[in-house]
C-alpha cells in the first residue's frame, strides 16, 4: 500500500543525491570556512580539509564517555542516517525521488527534529554540566524553529494541495510566477532565517567558537571524540547541505530535472551543486559581517520568522 | 340587627384599641391585663354574632375563648410577671412613637388588603374584619420589636387573637373541632414558652432576648 | 435469535467490572491484587472487543424503561461509539495487568481498588448511553468514580486536587446539564434519536445556546483552557493505572460528547460554533504544552501534555465543522478522522508514559524530575519503553503522535476552498498552533526523558531504584505494542475511523465514497517506509563501523574542566533545561522566582549560600478563578449579617414578607 | 379495615408514648420506639399497596384521608423514624450523664412527634392537618432545647418563637380559605377538606384565594425551612439531638411541604399555575441562596447539614412551583432520598459528635484515616446531598430541571443550578477538611470507639438510598399516583 515509486530512475535520483550529499558536504563545509578566511584577510585551510579531519578522526579508538549510555552511541549515526534519507527524499536535483508519495515535507522535518533531539538527549546523558547546557539551549532553539519550518512549507503545500515534496517542487518549477508570489516570499524568508538557526549558523549559534559559555551546538557534543565526532560533523554538515537544497529547490527551482533524459539529470545535479555553493559562499560571506546573538535573543529572531511563516500561510489563503 | 351591629362596632374597637394598647404600654403587667381586655372583647365578638346569626354554638365557643384568652392565658403571663421584676421593656427596638405611628400604617394596610374579604360579603361583621387583620399585623409589630421574652409571647398572642377574631367576623368561626385544636396547641404553645423564658432566666440570667445571639453564622 | 455480540461483549465487561469491585471488598489480600487485576483486565478487554465490534459496523440498541427513575436507560452503539469503548477498554485492559503488579505494593487499599474497575465501567457507560439522562447518569458516575480515586490517598494535596476536580467538574455538569436538558426540552423528547430528529425545528438561537454551554460542559472534562486548571491537579494525584485511565481515556469523553452532540445531535449548526471550539482548542494545544515544557513535576508535566493532546483533538473537531460548514464533507470527514485518531494515538502513549511515570514513582517515591535522573541503567526496560512514549507525544516520525498530527495538517492544507474571512484568518492560528505545540512538545519530552531518565541520579531515592515487577512491565509492553501499531501502521485504521465519522453524522451521504478518500491519504503517508529505511541505516552505519573499527570501545573519563570531581550537583536539571525556555514564555506563564543569597559573615563579596526558589503559578488560573473565588467569599461573609443571631431580626423578615405581599396583593388588584 | 390502615400509625406511636410515659427509658422499653417505627412503616406499605391498587380512603366523614401521597408521605415517616429510633439508643448511652427523667421525657416526646407527623399526613382536614403540624412545634421544642445547655435553650426558644409566628400566619391563611370556601356553599365540615376544596376550587372567590394562599405558603413554608422565615433551621438543627435532627429534617420538613402541595392544587386551578409557581419560585430560590452563602464560610457541621436541608427544600419548593407531573415525581423522590441521606448525615455527625467532642468542622480532621467506617457513611451521605449518582437524589434533580426546561422556567432552573454549585463547591470544601485535611497533631485515637451494630442501620439506609438511585420500580406506581395527587 506504500506506494513506492521505484524505478531505475527514482533509484539513481535518490542514491546519486545522497552520495553527493554525503561526499559534498564538507566539501560545502570546507568551501565556506575557505570564504570566510579568505574575506577575513587569512589563507585559511583548503576546501578537503573537512574531509581530511573525518578520514583522521575516523581512524581514531572509540572512547565512551563514563556513564553514557545507548543515547550517546546512537544519536550520531541517527544523525548521518537521516541526513541520508532526507538527502534521498528531497528533490534536490530532480522531482522524482524513490519515496515517491512517502517523501512528505512533514515527515523529513520531523526526521530532522529527530536527530537534534537524538543530539540533545545525548548531551544530556553525559550528565555534565556542558551536556545539559547546550541540549537545553539547542532544544529552546529547536522549539521555535521546528514550527517556523512547519509553517513555511505550509504555506507552500496548501497551494499545491499537497505536503509531497516532489510535488510541490514540480509546481514550483512549472510556474515561476508563483515563487514571486507573496506568501512564497514570506516564506522564504522565515525559512532562510530558521535554516540559519537548525544549522547553528551565526546569528544563531557559532559553529567556530570554543568558548564554553557562548556555545549552543559544540557544548553539546563536547563529549564526542574519535569515529563518534566525525560522525556528528558529518550529520551536521548533511544537514546543512539538504536544507540548503531544500530552500533552493523550493524557492529557485530552476535547472532541477524534470524529466527523464540522463542528460536533464546531469544538468540537474550540476546545477544543484552550483547553487549550493553559490547559497553557502553567500552565507558565509553573511557571517563575516554578522556578530552572535545573544541567546535570550534568539528567540525574538525566531519569534520574528514564526510570524513571517503565519502571515505566509495567511496569504496563500488569502492572495493566491 | 342595627343594634347588634353597633355591639359588634364597640366590641371590635376595644378589641383594636387593646392591642394598640400594647404597642404603648411598655411593661408587662399592663400587657397582661391589656390581653384580658382583648380576649373579653374577642369573646364578645362571638356573643354577638351568636346572636345576630341565631348559632346557640357559638355562646359556648365564646365562652371557652373567653375562658382561654380572658383569663388563663394572661393568668400565665401575669404569674411570670410576678415571678421576676426585671421584665419590664426598657427600651424596645422601635420607640413608642415610632411604633405607634407604625400601627397607624399597618391599620390602614389592613384595611386596604382585607377589601377582598370584605367584598365577599357586605356584612357588618365583615366591615369589620380589617380590624382583625390589624391586630395580626400589630403583633407581628410586637413580636418583632420588643426586647423581652415575655413581650414577645405578648405579641404571639395578639397575632393570635387577631387570626381567631379574623375567623369569627369572616364566617362566624372555623369548625368547633377546628377551634378546639387551635386553642388547645395555643394554650401548649404559650406553656412551653412559659417553661422555656423560665430556663432561659436560670441560664442567661434574664430573660432579654439581644443575650440569645451565641447561635449565628 | 441469537444474542448481538457486542451486547454480549458489554454485558461481559460489566460483569467482570462488577466481579472485580466486589473482588477488591471480600477477598483476602493473599489472591485480591491478582483476582481483581484480572478480572479487570479481562472487562477491559471485552469492553475493547465491544468497541472493535462496533468499528467492524456492529450496532446495537436497548431501552431499558426500569432504571434510572424518572428517566428509564437508553443504550446505543455505533461505530462512534465504538472508537470510545475501544480506546476505553484497551486502556482499562492494560491499565488493570499494569494494577497487579503496582497494587501489590500498595496492596492495603481495597477501596481503591474496588472503585476503580467501577470507574472504568462507568467510562464504558458514557459512549453507549443514548438519552440525556442515561448520559449525564453515566457522566456524573463517572465524575464520582474518578473523585473518589484522586481523594483516595488522603492528605491535603489529595484534598486540594479533590476540591478543584470536584468544583470544576460539577461546573461542566451545570453546563451539560442546563445545555443537554434544554436541547430536550425543546426537542420534546430526551432520546438521541428523538433529538436528532427533531433538531431541525429547534431555532437556531437556542442550538447556538445549547453549543455553549455543551462546549463548555465537555471542553472541561477534556481539560479545554480555561476549564483546565482541575486536569493538572487531579490527574497525577490519583494512583498512576487510574492516571493512565483518566489521562487516556476519560478525557476523551469530552470530545465524544461534543462530536455527538454537536454533529450527531445538532447536525453542525452554525460556523462561529467551531470556529469557537477550534480556537479554544488551538489555545489549549499551546498553552498546555507551555506549561509542560516548564513542568517539573513527572505526572503534572504528563497531564498538561494531555491539555495539549486534547486541545489538537478539539481543535481538529473544530476544523471539521468549518469545513462541514462550508460544503466540505470529505474534507471535514478527514479532519474528524484526524481527530479520532489522536484520541486513539494519544490514549497509547500516554497510557505509556503515565504508566512509565508510574514505575518511576512507585521504585523512587518521587514524581520530581530535578530528584530524578540515571534511571536508565536502574530502570532499563521502562527507560526504553518511556522513550518509545515520549518519541510518541514528541509526534516525531516513528512515534505514535505523527500519524494524526499529519493528517490533521492534510485536512487543513485543503482549507483554502472555505469562504469567509473570519475562518481563513482562523485558520493559520490553528496551523501555527498545531506546529508550536509539537516544537514544544519535542523540547518538553526530550527533558522529560533527558532529566528523567539519563544522566546520573540526583538523589538518593533515584539511587536506589529498582526495575518495576513483571506485571508492570507487562502492561507498558502492550501499550508500547499499541504504540508502534499506530505508529507504523496508522492506515490499516481508515476503514474504522471512516464508519466512525460516518456514525458521527458529520456527513450524511455513502460510506464507501470518501472511505476511498481516506484510505487513500492513509497510504501517503508511510511513516512505516521512512521508519524502516531509517532504522536500516542507522544499523548499517554501525556495522561498518564497528567492522572498520581497529579496537572495541573502552571508557573513558568525562571533560570535568581539570577540577574533579564530577558530582551530580553540577548536573543540569529538569528546571536548569527549561529555564531558557521559560524566559522565552515569561510574558505567558508570569513564573514566580526567588532567589535568596547569603553573604559570608567576614566578607559581603563573599557568598556563603545561594538558595533559588521557582514557582510557575497557573496564570489562567490565577487570574479566572481567583477573583470569583473571593467573590464567593465575600458573598460568605454576608451569610454572617443575615443570620447573626437576632431572633427580632429573623422574625422580621416573616414581617417585613408579610407586609410586601399586602402590598402587593393590594396594589394589584 | 380501611379505618383500622389510618389509625394504625398514630395509635402505634401514642401507645409507645405511653409506654414511655409510664415504664420510662429501660432496657425492655429501648426498642419500643423503634417496634412503633416498624408499625408505622408495615402500615404504610399495606396503605401504599391499597391505596395504589383500590384509590383513596376516606374515614370519618373526610376528616381523615389517605391518598397516595399521604402513603407516600408516611412511607417516609416510617422509614427515617427507624434509623432515627434505632440510633436513639446510641445517642442515650453516649450521654451518660443524663438523668432518667430526661431519657423518660426525650421518648415520650419522641413517639408524640411521630404521631403529630403521622396526623399530619393522614389529615384529610387541612385544619386538622395544621394542629398536627403545630403539635410538632410544641413537642419538639423541648426536644431541641434536650441537652439543656444555653445554646440548645436559645435554640429552643428561637424554633418555638419563629415556627409558631409563621404556623399563625399558615392559620390566618386557612381561615381565609375557610371564608372563602364557606361563601363557595361548602358545608363547616367540608368547607377545609382539601378534596372537595381541590374540587370546588373554581367556585372560590379568587381575591380571597390569593391572599389565603399566600398566607399559607408563607406559614407552611416556615415549617418547611423556606425563606423567609426559615432562621429557626440552623438553630434547631445543630442543637437538637441528632435523632431528632435526622427526623426534623428528613420529615418534618417534608411534611410541611406536602401540605404546600396540597395548598397549590387547590391554588392552581382557581387561579391559574402562574401564582402559585410566582411565590413559590421566590420562596424557594431565595431559600437556596441563603443556605448557599450561609454554606460557603460555615464552620460547624451540623449547621452546614441543617444549611443542606434548606438548600434542598428550596429545590423541592421550585419543584413545587414548577408543578407538572414529573415535577412532582420527582420532588417526591426527592423528598424520599433527601429523608434518607440527611438521616444517615445527621446520625452519623452524631456519631461523629459522641467520638470526637466538638461541632466545629476545623477541628475535626483526617476522619477518613482514624475512623474509616464512619467516615465512608458520612461521606456517602454526603456524596448524595451532593447530587452523586448513583444515588437517587442525582435522579430527582435532572428530572427536576428536565422538567422546568420544559415548562419554560429554564432561567429559574439556572440560577438554582448556579446556586446548587456554590452550595456544592462549599460543601465539598467543608467535607474534604472533615474527612481529609491532614491533622496537625498526633490526632488522639477516638473515644468510644462505635460498635458496628450502630452502624448497621446507616449502610443499609445507604444501600437503600442507591438503589433507589438505580431503580424505583416496587414504588414507581406509588410515586406516579402520588405525583397525580398534587397536580
Amino acid at each position: 500500500m506504500n506506494e513506492l515509486d521505484i524505478t531505475a530512475r527514482t533509484m539513481t535520483v535518490s542514491v546519486v543525491q545522497v552520495l553527493v550529499v554525503l561526499l559534498g558536504s564538507p566539501l560545502l563545509v570546507g568551501l565556506m570556512r575557505f570564504v570566510r578566511a579568505r574575506m577575513e584577510g587569512r589563507v585559511g585551510a583548503g576546501v578537503l580539509q573537512p574531509w581530511r579531519d573525518t578520514v583522521k578522526l575516523l581512524r581514531k579508538h572509540r572512547l565512551d564517555p563514563e556513564g553514557t549510555g545507548p543515547a550517546f552511541r546512537t544519536a550520531p549515526v541517527l544523525g548521518v542516517a537521516v541526513g541520508a534519507v532526507a538527502a534521498g527524499a528531497i528533490p534536490l536535483m530532480a522531482t522524482g525521488t524513490a519515496f515517491g508519495t512517502g517523501a512528505d515535507m512533514i515527515a523529513v522535518i520531523g526526521l530532522l527534529a529527530l536527530a537534534s533531539a537524538a543530539l540533545a538527549l545525548a548531551g544530556l546523558d553525559t550528565a555534565t554540566a556542558f551536556g545539559g547546557m547546550g541540549a537545553s539551549r539547542e532544544m529552546t532553539i529547536a522549539a521555535l524553529a521546528e514550527p517556523t519550518i512547519l509553517m513555511a512549507v505550509f504555506a507552500l503545500s496548501a497551494r499545491v494541495g499537497s505536503t509531497n515534496l516532489p510535488a510541490i517542487v514540480a509546481a514550483g518549477a512549472a510556474g515561476a510566477s508563483r515563487l514571486a508570489s507573496p506568501a512564497s516570499l514570506l516564506a522564504a524568508v522565515a525559512l532562510a532565517v530558521v535554516v540559519l538557526a537548525e544549522c547553528g549558523r551565526l546569528p544563531v549559534d557559532n559553529p567556530a567558537t570554543h568558548l564554553e559559555l557562548t556555545m549552543v551546538h559544540e557544548a553539546m557534543v563536547l563529549e564526542y571524540s574519535g569515529p563518534d565526532l566525525a560522525l556528528v560533523e558529518l550529520g551536521a554538515a548533511m544537514r546543512l547541505t539538504v536544507l540548503l537544497g531544500l530552500w533552493s529547490s523550493l524557492f529557485v527551482p530552476f535547472g532541477i530535472a524534470t524529466g527523464t533524459g540522463l542528460g536533464v539529470l546531469l544538468l540537474g545535479l550540476l546545477v544543484f551543486a552550483a547553487k549550493t555553493a553559490v547559497l553557502g559562499c553567500v552565507l558565509a560571506a553573511g557571517e563575516v559581517f554578522m556578530a552572535k546573538l545573544r541567546l535570550f535573543r534568539v528567540p525574538e529572531l525566531l519569534a520574528g520568522s514564526f510570524l513571517l511563516g503565519v502571515l505566509a500561510v495567511a496569504a496563500s489563503f488569502f492572495l493566491d | 340587627m342595627n343594634a347588634d351591629a353597633e355591639w359588634l362596632d364597640v366590641a371590635c374597637g376595644a378589641f383594636l384599641l387593646a392591642a394598640v394598647g400594647v404597642v404603648w404600654r411598655r411593661d408587662a403587667a399592663a400587657s397582661s391585663r391589656l390581653l384580658a381586655v382583648q380576649g373579653a372583647a374577642l369573646a364578645a365578638i362571638a356573643v354577638v354574632l351568636g346572636a345576630d346569626r341565631h348559632h346557640p354554638e357559638l355562646y359556648a365557643v365564646a365562652a371557652g375563648v373567653g375562658l382561654l384568652r380572658a383569663v388563663v392565658l394572661p393568668g400565665i403571663l401575669r404569674r411570670a410577671v410576678t415571678a421576676s421584676t426585671e421584665d419590664r421593656e426598657t427600651r424596645p427596638l422601635m420607640n413608642v412613637g415610632a411604633s405607634l405611628l407604625a400601627t397607624a400604617g399597618l391599620v390602614l394596610l389592613a384595611y386596604v388588603a382585607a377589601t377582598p374579604m370584605v367584598r365577599l360579603e357586605n356584612t357588618p361583621a365583615a366591615r369589620a374584619l380589617p380590624v382583625g387583620l390589624a391586630v395580626v399585623l400589630i403583633g407581628m409589630l410586637v413580636l418583632v420589636t420588643r426586647r423581652k421574652a415575655l413581650s414577645q409571647v405578648t405579641g404571639f398572642l395578639l397575632l393570635d387573637n387577631g387570626i381567631t377574631a379574623i375567623a369569627f367576623l369572616a364566617a362566624a368561626g372555623v369548625p368547633l373541632l377546628v377551634e378546639f385544636g387551635v386553642s388547645f396547641d395555643l394554650l401548649l404553645a404559650v406553656l412551653v414558652l412559659r417553661v422555656l423564658t423560665t430556663r432561659l432566666r436560670a441560664s442567661f440570667g434574664s430573660a432579654d432576648l439581644d443575650d440569645l445571639r451565641e447561635l449565628h453564622d | 435469535m441469537s444474542a448481538n455480540p457486542v451486547a454480549v461483549a458489554l454485558a461481559v465487561a460489566g460483569g467482570f467490572g462488577l466481579v472485580a469491585s466486589t473482588g477488591a471488598l471480600v477477598l483476602p489480600a493473599r489472591i485480591r491484587v491478582l483476582a481483581t487485576g484480572g478480572s479487570a483486565a479481562a472487562s477491559g478487554t471485552a469492553g475493547a472487543a465491544a468497541g472493535a465490534l462496533a468499528l467492524s459496523g456492529r450496532t446495537y440498541a436497548a431501552h431499558l424503561p426500569n432504571l434510572l427513575p424518572l428517566g428509564g436507560v437508553y443504550l446505543r452503539v455505533d461505530a462512534l461509539a465504538g472508537v470510545f469503548l475501544a480506546v476505553t477498554g484497551a486502556v482499562f485492559a492494560v491499565a488493570a495487568v499494569y494494577g497487579i503488579g503496582y497494587f501489590r505494593g500498595h496492596g492495603s487499599n481495597r477501596a481503591v481498588q474496588a472503585v476503580w474497575p467501577l470507574f472504568a465501567l462507568s467510562l464504558l457507560l458514557v459512549p453507549v448511553a443514548a438519552s440525556v439522562s442515561t448520559l449525564l447518569y453515566a457522566w456524573e458516575l463517572m465524575a464520582l468514580t474518578s473523585l473518589l480515586l484522586v481523594c483516595a490517598g488522603g492528605g491535603e494535596q489529595a484534598r486540594s486536587a479533590g476540591l478543584w476536580y470536584a468544583v470544576m467538574t460539577h461546573l461542566g455538569l451545570v453546563a451539560l446539564l442546563a445545555g443537554l436538558v434544554w436541547l430536550a426540552a425543546a426537542a420534546h423528547t430526551e432520546t438521541f434519536a428523538g433529538i436528532a430528529a427533531a433538531s431541525g425545528s429547534i431555532s437556531p438561537a437556542v442550538k447556538g445556546a445549547v453549543f455553549v454551554l455543551v462546549l463548555a460542559g465537555f471542553g472541561s472534562k477534556a481539560g479545554m483552557v480555561p476549564l483546565h486548571a482541575w486536569l493538572p491537579r487531579a490527574h497525577p494525584e490519583a494512583p498512576s493505572p487510574v492516571s493512565a485511565v483518566m489521562s487516556a481515556a476519560m478525557v476523551n469523553l469530552g470530545v465524544y460528547g461534543l462530536v455527538r452532540v454537536g454533529f450527531g445531535l445538532l447536525h453542525g449548526g452554525s460556523r462561529w460554533w467551531w470556529l469557537t471550539a477550534l480556537l479554544l482548542g488551538a489555545l489549549s494545544a499551546v498553552y498546555g504544552i507551555i506549561q509542560a515544557a516548564v513542568e517539573t513535576d513527572l505526572k503534572r508535566l504528563l497531564a498538561y501534555s494531555t491539555v495539549e493532546n486534547l486541545g489538537l483533538i478539539l481543535l481538529a473537531v473544530g476544523a471539521a465543522g468549518i469545513l462541514s460548514d462550508s460544503g466540505q464533507p470529505v474534507l471535514a470527514a478527514l479532519a474528524l478522522a484526524a481527530g479520532l485518531l489522536h484520541v486513539a494515538t494519544h490514549a497509547a502513549f500516554k497510557t505509556l508514559l503515565f504508566l512509565g511515570a508510574g514505575s518511576v514513582l512507585h521504585a523512587t517515591g518521587t514524581r520530581d524530575l530535578d530528584e530524578l535522573g540515571g534511571l536508565r541503567t536502574r530502570m532499563p526496560v521502562t527507560t526504553g519503553l518511556f522513550a518509545l512514549g515520549a518519541l510518541g507525544a514528541a509526534a516525531l516520525p516513528g512515534g505514535a503522535g505523527f500519524p494524526s498530527e499529519w493528517l490533521l495538517l492534510q485536512s487543513l492544507i485543503h482549507a483554502r476552498v472555505i469562504s469567509g474571512a473570519a475562518a481563513l484568518v482562523m485558520l493559520p492560528v490553528a496551523v501555527g498552533a498545531i506546529a508550536l505545540s509539537a516544537g514544544l512538545a519535542v523540547a518538553t519530552f526530550v527533558k522529560a526523558l533527558g532529566t528523567g531518565f539519563l544522566a546520573k541520579p540526583r538523589s538518593a531515592r533515584a539511587e536506589h531504584a529498582h526495575e518495576a515487577s513483571g506485571p508492570m512491565l507487562a502492561g507498558l509492553g502492550i501499550a508500547a505494542v499499541a504504540c508502534l501499531a499506530l505508529a507504523l501502521v496508522p492506515g490499516t485504521s481508515a476503514p474504522a475511523l471512516a464508519r466512525a465519522v460516518n456514525a458521527a453524522g458529520l456527513y450524511v451521504g455513502g460510506l464507501p465514497e470518501y472511505a476511498d478518500r481516506l484510505t487513500a491519504i492513509g497510504s501517503t503517508l508511510s511513516p512505516l517506509l521512512v521508519v524502516a529505511v531509517v532504522v536500516l541505516l542507522v544499523l548499517a552505519i554501525k556495522a561498518l563501523l564497528k567492522i572498520t573499527a581497529r579496537a572495541p570501545r573502552r571508557a573513558a573519563p568525562l571533560w570535568d574542566c581539570g577540577a574533579p570531581p564530577l558530582t551530580a550537583r553540577m548536573e543540569y536539571t529538569a528546571t536548569s533545561f527549561a529555564e531558557p525556555l521559560q524566559r522565552v514564555f515569561d510574558d505567558v506563564i508570569a513564573p514566580e522566582s526567588d532567589l535568596d543569597v547569603t553573604q559570608h559573615d567576614e566578607s559581603e563579596y563573599l557568598v556563603a549560600r545561594v538558595a533559588y526558589s521557582r514557582a510557575v503559578p497557573d496564570r489562567i488560573e490565577h487570574r479566572l478563578y481567583l477573583p470569583v473565588v473571593h467573590t464567593v467569599r465575600r458573598a460568605g461573609r454576608m451569610a454572617t449579617h443575615v443570620a447573626n443571631g437576632s431572633v427580632h431580626r429573623y422574625l422580621g423578615y416573616g414581617f417585613c414578607a408579610v407586609i410586601v405581599l399586602l402590598v402587593v396583593l393590594a396594589a394589584a388588584r | 379495615m380501611d379505618a383500622l390502615l389510618l389509625l394504625t400509625p398514630v395509635g402505634a406511636a401514642s401507645l409507645a408514648a405511653a409506654v414511655y410515659l409510664l415504664l420510662g427509658w429501660r432496657r425492655i422499653t429501648a426498642h419500643v420506639a423503634s417496634a412503633a417505627s416498624a408499625i408505622i412503616l408495615a402500615d404504610a406499605i399495606a396503605l401504599a399497596v391499597h391505596v395504589t391498587r383500590r384509590g383513596p380512603i376516606d374515614v370519618a366523614s373526610g376528616w381523615l384521608h389517605a391518598d397516595a401521597l399521604s402513603a407516600f408521605m408516611l412511607l417516609g415517616i416510617g422509614t427515617i423514624a427507624l434509623i432515627a429510633t434505632a440510633a436513639s439508643p446510641a445517642y442515650l448511652a453516649s450521654h451518660d450523664g443524663e438523668r432518667d427523667g430526661s431519657r423518660r421525657r426525650y421518648a415520650v416526646l419522641v413517639c408524640l412527634f411521630l404521631a403529630a407527623m403521622a396526623t399530619a399526613v393522614l389529615a384529610g382536614n387541612l385544619g386538622l392537618a395544621w394542629i398536627a403540624i403545630e403539635a410538632t412545634t410544641i413537642v419538639t421544642a423541648f426536644l431541641v432545647g434536650h441537652t439543656g445547655s444555653r445554646t440548645a435553650l436559645e435554640a429552643a426558644w428561637k424554633y418555638t418563637v419563629i415556627c409558631s409566628t409563621g404556623i399563625a400566619l399558615a392559620l390566618l391563611g386557612l381561615v381565609m380559605l375557610y371564608d372563602a370556601a364557606r361563601h363557595a356553599n361548602l358545608t363547616e365540615t367540608d368547607a377545609l377538606n382539601y378534596t372537595l376544596l381541590t374540587a370546588h376550587a373554581h367556585d372560590l372567590d379568587t381575591g380571597v384565594l390569593r391572599m389565603a394562599v399566600a398566607f399559607l405558603l408563607l406559614g407552611f413554608g416556615a415549617k418547611a425551612g423556606l425563606a423567609p422565615l426559615h432562621s429557626w433551621l440552623p438553630d434547631a438543627h445543630s442543637q437538637a439531638p441528632a435523632p431528632v435532627s435526622a427526623l426534623m429534617s428528613g420529615v418534618l420538613l417534608p411534611v410541611a411541604l406536602s401540605q404546600i402541595l396540597r395548598v397549590t392544587a387547590i391554588a392552581n386551578p382557581a387561579l391559574g399555575t402562574g401564582y402559585a409557581r410566582t411565590l413559590l419560585t421566590v420562596m424557594g430560590l431565595g431559600t437556596l441562596l441563603l443556605a448557599a452563602i450561609a454554606l460557603i464560610r460555615q464552620r460547624d457541621y451540623k449547621r452546614m447539614l441543617a444549611y443542606s436541608s434548606m438548600e434542598h427544600m428550596g429545590l423541592i419548593a421550585i419543584g413545587a412551583a414548577i408543578g407538572t407531573p414529573l415535577a412532582l415525581a420527582a420532588i417526591l423522590l426527592h423528598i424520599a432520598g433527601h429523608g434518607l441521606a440527611k438521616a444517615v448525615a445527621f446520625t452519623s455527625a452524631g456519631h461523629i459528635l459522641a467520638t470526637e467532642h466538638t461541632t466545629s468542622i476545623d477541628r475535626v480532621k483526617a476522619l477518613a484515616r482514624r475512623q474509616p467506617v464512619l467516615a465512608g457513611i458520612f461521606a456517602a451521605a454526603l456524596l448524595a446531598l451532593l447530587g452523586f449518582p448513583p444515588f437517587s437524589l442525582f435522579a430527582s434533580e435532572l428530572a427536576l430541571a428536565r422538567a422546568g426546561f420544559a415548562a419554560h422556567l429554564g432561567l429559574v432552573i439556572a440560577a438554582a443550578l448556579i446556586l446548587l454549585l456554590i452550595a456544592f463547591a462549599a460543601l465539598a470544601h467543608h467535607g474534604g477538611r472533615m474527612l481529609l485535611a491532614d491533622a496537625d497533631h498526633d490526632a488522639p485515637a477516638p473515644s468510644p470507639a462505635l460498635s458496628t451494630r450502630a452502624y448497621t442501620p446507616l449502610i443499609t439506609a445507604v444501600v437503600v438510598l442507591a438503589a433507589l438511585g438505580i431503580t424505583v420500580y416496587p414504588i414507581s406506581s406509588l410515586l406516579n399516583a402520588a405525583a397525580g395527587v398534587g397536580h
